[in-house]
């Protein structure tokens, strides 16, 4: 397994909580690919959903888009509309899964993606919400990729970019967000969720040969573990070879006929 | 945040002129309609059909105290900050695209309090334009809320008189002057694009102005051949610039894909002379040619070709 | 004013199944998601791509207590009221077309007070599906203000929390079940139509279930050839029916033209024998055939044909 | 002139209002022939867009539509799109002209087209507004065009269906109707526009061979007349054929190529 990247292991993981017949609404980089990894396995009648107005996308192996505002984001689509359209079927409660990255992310799942230091005086102004504030906004339930490192698992973020669950407890909803929960986050090291009064981030399972202690380490705050903790699978060679095919671009056989693979759906939350 | 009341804003609609005539002009005779301290939107998203010809005459124009809005901003917006031309930039991500990381001038010029960056999520900007093209003050929405962003742009919530919810009002964006990149234009504005439509329709209806680059300018009977592909009819159009390859180094659905080689030139640039590096762009590739044309020209006819070949290899079949 | 609230629409919506599987079914299966007491929404407007087998199938299961909305009404809402199946109208207008004058047997039902008819404007009735597609409790917007229309049926009004203009609050209109008919679609409920939409989308995307008649089931490599075509993505449909000419007698945009000697005969009937002659038309044209092929076969093919050179006539070309 | 009737008079009367170069949101029936005609004699670049998601249409002479909303009103239309897009191309303030029929009409311009009597008790239940009110509240310039007769002009309507200047005054603008101006009523009489602060009807003009004393006997309430009260031309041989071929379809030359004629605006008021 030595030769398994970190983005593997976090796109692979994350790819394992997508059930099959569901809608996911993934921003760019690995929770597409992960969204497209879960497509080719588990979850062939999955729709993937952009920002860019586009429903269903296919992606072509060894084409993959570097935004969701392009062509190679759009093969094989469905449908093509526009941006606001796209949220506005987020608003509506089409979309089962909102997936996204997070350069920084706190105890309560709040995101920051638009500056290091305070606004007013910013350290680094970071490129801003794109879609992720309305992601996690609106779609039914939330799931976060990103690597464990203390810089990004911090006890509160610098700024709220795309809200969580705000101070945990009820805030969420107070703040008018009605709608949607985070179900988990995914990273190199582990698997996380929410403890459902207080919101608070806890450990929930560990990636092969990681320890809790590792992972508290790796954490900007304290971390509670989950009676039920668990060791995550690590990636199978068959989903090794799915995820590269679909980065380099060998053949991987498009499961454009759904409702004929009806594999169980692997899901470790 | 920028922009009058709408009460002026369909004022100003209602007392434009909606002739039917040639409105088929050049690059630089259309970006005159923008004047110095102008809120401009630029169409498309990120690097897709922006309408780069557009986008070029005025770097070269040099207009200075510019609000740029955009749903994504690219490198173009760089360009401006590094001409000194914006004060504001009105937008849900600033970039160049996830593989160059952070963008330099624009870390520059905000970081030091130069310029402001007026960060909205990207429905939010997307209900800005909309509530501007249908006329009203501000539309509700249910992103926003409870973030920093809400905070830091002064985010208002209305109450629904019906329900005793409290939503997100999303107030009116209504450019002066919008710029954006389509496939087909007749010469009274009728326009027509494949594919998705970023935000065109809305940041189009919702401006004073709009100023329309075409690949193809085509006949009338062309566009009414499928009247359900029009995307704005000719009375929401000022000026029509026949542009080909309009939107490059950007793509143009079903056209040609994006140069990211461009990108990587400009990034490689920049990453080692700053901000100077952006001036030299504008130097190199806008001041240095007469027209759009002669840059695409020193692009040289094999990389566009190129371009149309990926397009092509994506287009359903 | 009907409906729930729209925190239960949305949870409705979040809860319903989006599997990707074969949704076709006869009109008889599709309708049976129809309960007494729905509100339905019957898409098109006034004679053009009313989804008539659907609407043929509903009058057939004499579902009562309805509620029904549309943005422009035509003579099927006298069918439903001739059969005791409705209680509500919800829309703008109610007639058969310019040239037949007044509805007969509208006005029986509505002037005795035996239903309701709760009129809108034309864009407050657009509004209000759009509320809902959109997922918001109310739009604002600029009409209705001032008439005895928005009296009538208890508009409010909203404050612009950053212009302080008072404006017309549209409340969501989310229907229990949508009906509509479109050119193409395939198994999943992809959906495509040709010309003008009417309020198809907002309506379909406002409901809490959708039906769709086709024209054609096409394959969905046909659909995906023209992704921009594409109206209704298959998780905003549950049931899709085919059923060609299915909006028969009215129109179906490039397919066919609408019957008005069907409608002629129809008033004819009604301005002699009165209610009693729209109960006759059920009897005869819906439950006298055993589904709505029947009932185009005796309409013969001649007339079909006729039709369809019609609309042929007035394509683009 | 005997053999011109009632309809074809209003139309071609209605007709002269419209500039060219504008654009007119057109109701149905006399509303839209009325606009072809300009289209076909002084207006050939007029542009009239209809409610049912039609803009530019040029209609096929013997082919006239009955309804908004079907092939023969999208005749030779450059775009094709929705019915609440049409009217917030209206509410965005995009329509010259807003031009309808109405059933009752009263002093101030308000039109009933709703119910004849009390709307919980009717007399008689009409159709109800269609796009009637939002045209008349958002269109930049309103005009009406009816039959003249004491039933339809009306002191106060029943029931406002499309309010008109509603109770006179700044009622209009008090209202929330921050748009528009009722700019003429039309009938086979008369011209009639509204007093600018009171917001009353006066008359304006009068057809041909027709008397102020008749024009205020078939008006159910008092109507002052303008110190310029003019005579109206009779319809012209020239707007009669335009108007009989469009209805009946002979050959028409549709006035296809923009700006070619440019034939100074009939505008009467």
């Amino acid at each position: 397994m030595n030769d398994v990247t970190a983005e593997e292991l976090m796109a692979i993981t994350a790819s394992r909580l997508l059930a099959d017949h569901k809608v996911v609404f993934a921003g760019v980089g690995m929770p597409l690919l992960a969204s497209a990894v879960a497509r080719h396995r588990q979850a062939p009648n999955l729709t993937i959903v952009l920002e860019g107005g586009i429903i269903g996308t296919r992606l072509l192996p060894g084409h993959l888009p570097i935004s969701t505002n392009e062509m190679r984001a759009a093969y094989g689509a469905q449908m093509l509309t526009d941006i606001t359209d796209i949220f506005l079927f987020a608003q509506r409660g089409y979309f089962d899964y909102g997936f996204l990255g997070a350069a920084q992310v706190d105890q309560y799942g709040n995101i920051n993606t638009s500056v290091i230091g305070s606004v007013e005086h910013p350290k680094v102004r970071l490129p801003g919400s794109g879609g992720a504030n309305d992601i996690i906004s609106l779609c039914n339930e939330i799931f976060i990729v990103t690597q464990h490192e203390p810089r990004r698992f911090v006890q509160q973020v610098d700024f709220i970019t795309s809200p969580g669950y705000l101070s945990g407890g009820d805030s969420r909803e107070t703040a008018g967000l009605l709608f949607g929960k985070i179900g988990a986050v995914v990273t190199d090291l582990a698997l996380m969720d929410f403890e459902p009064s207080s919101r608070r981030m806890r450990l929930r399972g560990l990636q092969a040969g990681v320890t809790v202690e590792h992972v508290q380490r790796q954490t900007g705050f304290d971390l509670p573990v989950t009676d039920d903790l668990e060791e995550l699978a690590p990636p199978s060679p068959d989903e090794l070879e799915i995820y590269r095919t679909l980065r380099d671009g060998l053949a991987v056989s498009q499961p454009t006929t759904p409702d004929l693979t009806s594999s169980a759906t692997v899901r470790p939350v | 945040m920028v922009g009058g009341t709408f009460r002026e804003a369909r004022a100003e609609r209602e007392g434009t002129e909606r002739r039917v005539t040639d409105k088929r002009m050049t690059a630089s005779q259309a970006v005159s309609l923008v004047s110095d301290g102008d809120h401009v939107a630029i169409g498309g998203t990120l690097y897709s059909r922006t309408p780069m010809a557009l986008v070029f005459e005025l770097l070269r124009q040099r207009r200075r105290h510019l609000t740029l809005s955009r749903p994504l901003a690219c490198y173009e917006v760089e360009l401006f900050l590094a001409t000194g031309a914006v004060e504001r930039i009105v937008t849900s991500w600033v970039g160049i695209g996830l593989p160059w990381g952070l963008a330099p001038i624009f870390r520059h010029y905000v970081e030091s309090g130069a310029v402001t960056y007026e960060e909205w999520s990207h429905l939010a900007i997307g209900l800005r334009y909309k509530a501007g093209a249908m006329g009203v003050p501000f539309l509700p929405g249910l992103s926003m809320l409870g973030s920093d962003i809400a905070r830091t742009v002064g985010l208002q919530t209305v109450t629904c008189p019906y329900s005793g919810e409290r939503l997100a009002a999303l107030p009116a964006l209504n450019p002066d002057v919008t710029l954006i990149h389509v496939h087909r234009a007749d010469m009274f504005g009728n326009v027509q694009v494949d594919g998705y439509r970023h935000m065109d329709v809305d940041m189009a209806r919702a401006a004073r102005r709009v100023i329309v680059s075409a690949e193809r300018i085509v006949s009338q009977e062309e566009i009414c051949a499928q009247p359900s592909a029009t995307m704005l009819p000719h009375f929401a159009v000022d000026a029509v610039v026949e542009a080909p390859h309009g939107a490059y180094p950007h793509e143009c659905y079903g056209a040609y894909e994006a140069d990211v080689d461009h990108f990587d030139a400009y990034v490689k640039s920049i990453r080692e002379h700053g901000i100077e590096a952006g001036r030299r762009y504008v130097e190199e590739h806008v001041d240095g040619n007469p027209d759009f044309a002669a840059f695409l020209d020193r692009v040289g006819p094999e990389r566009l070709t190129a371009r149309a070949a990926g397009a092509e290899e994506l287009m359903p079949r």
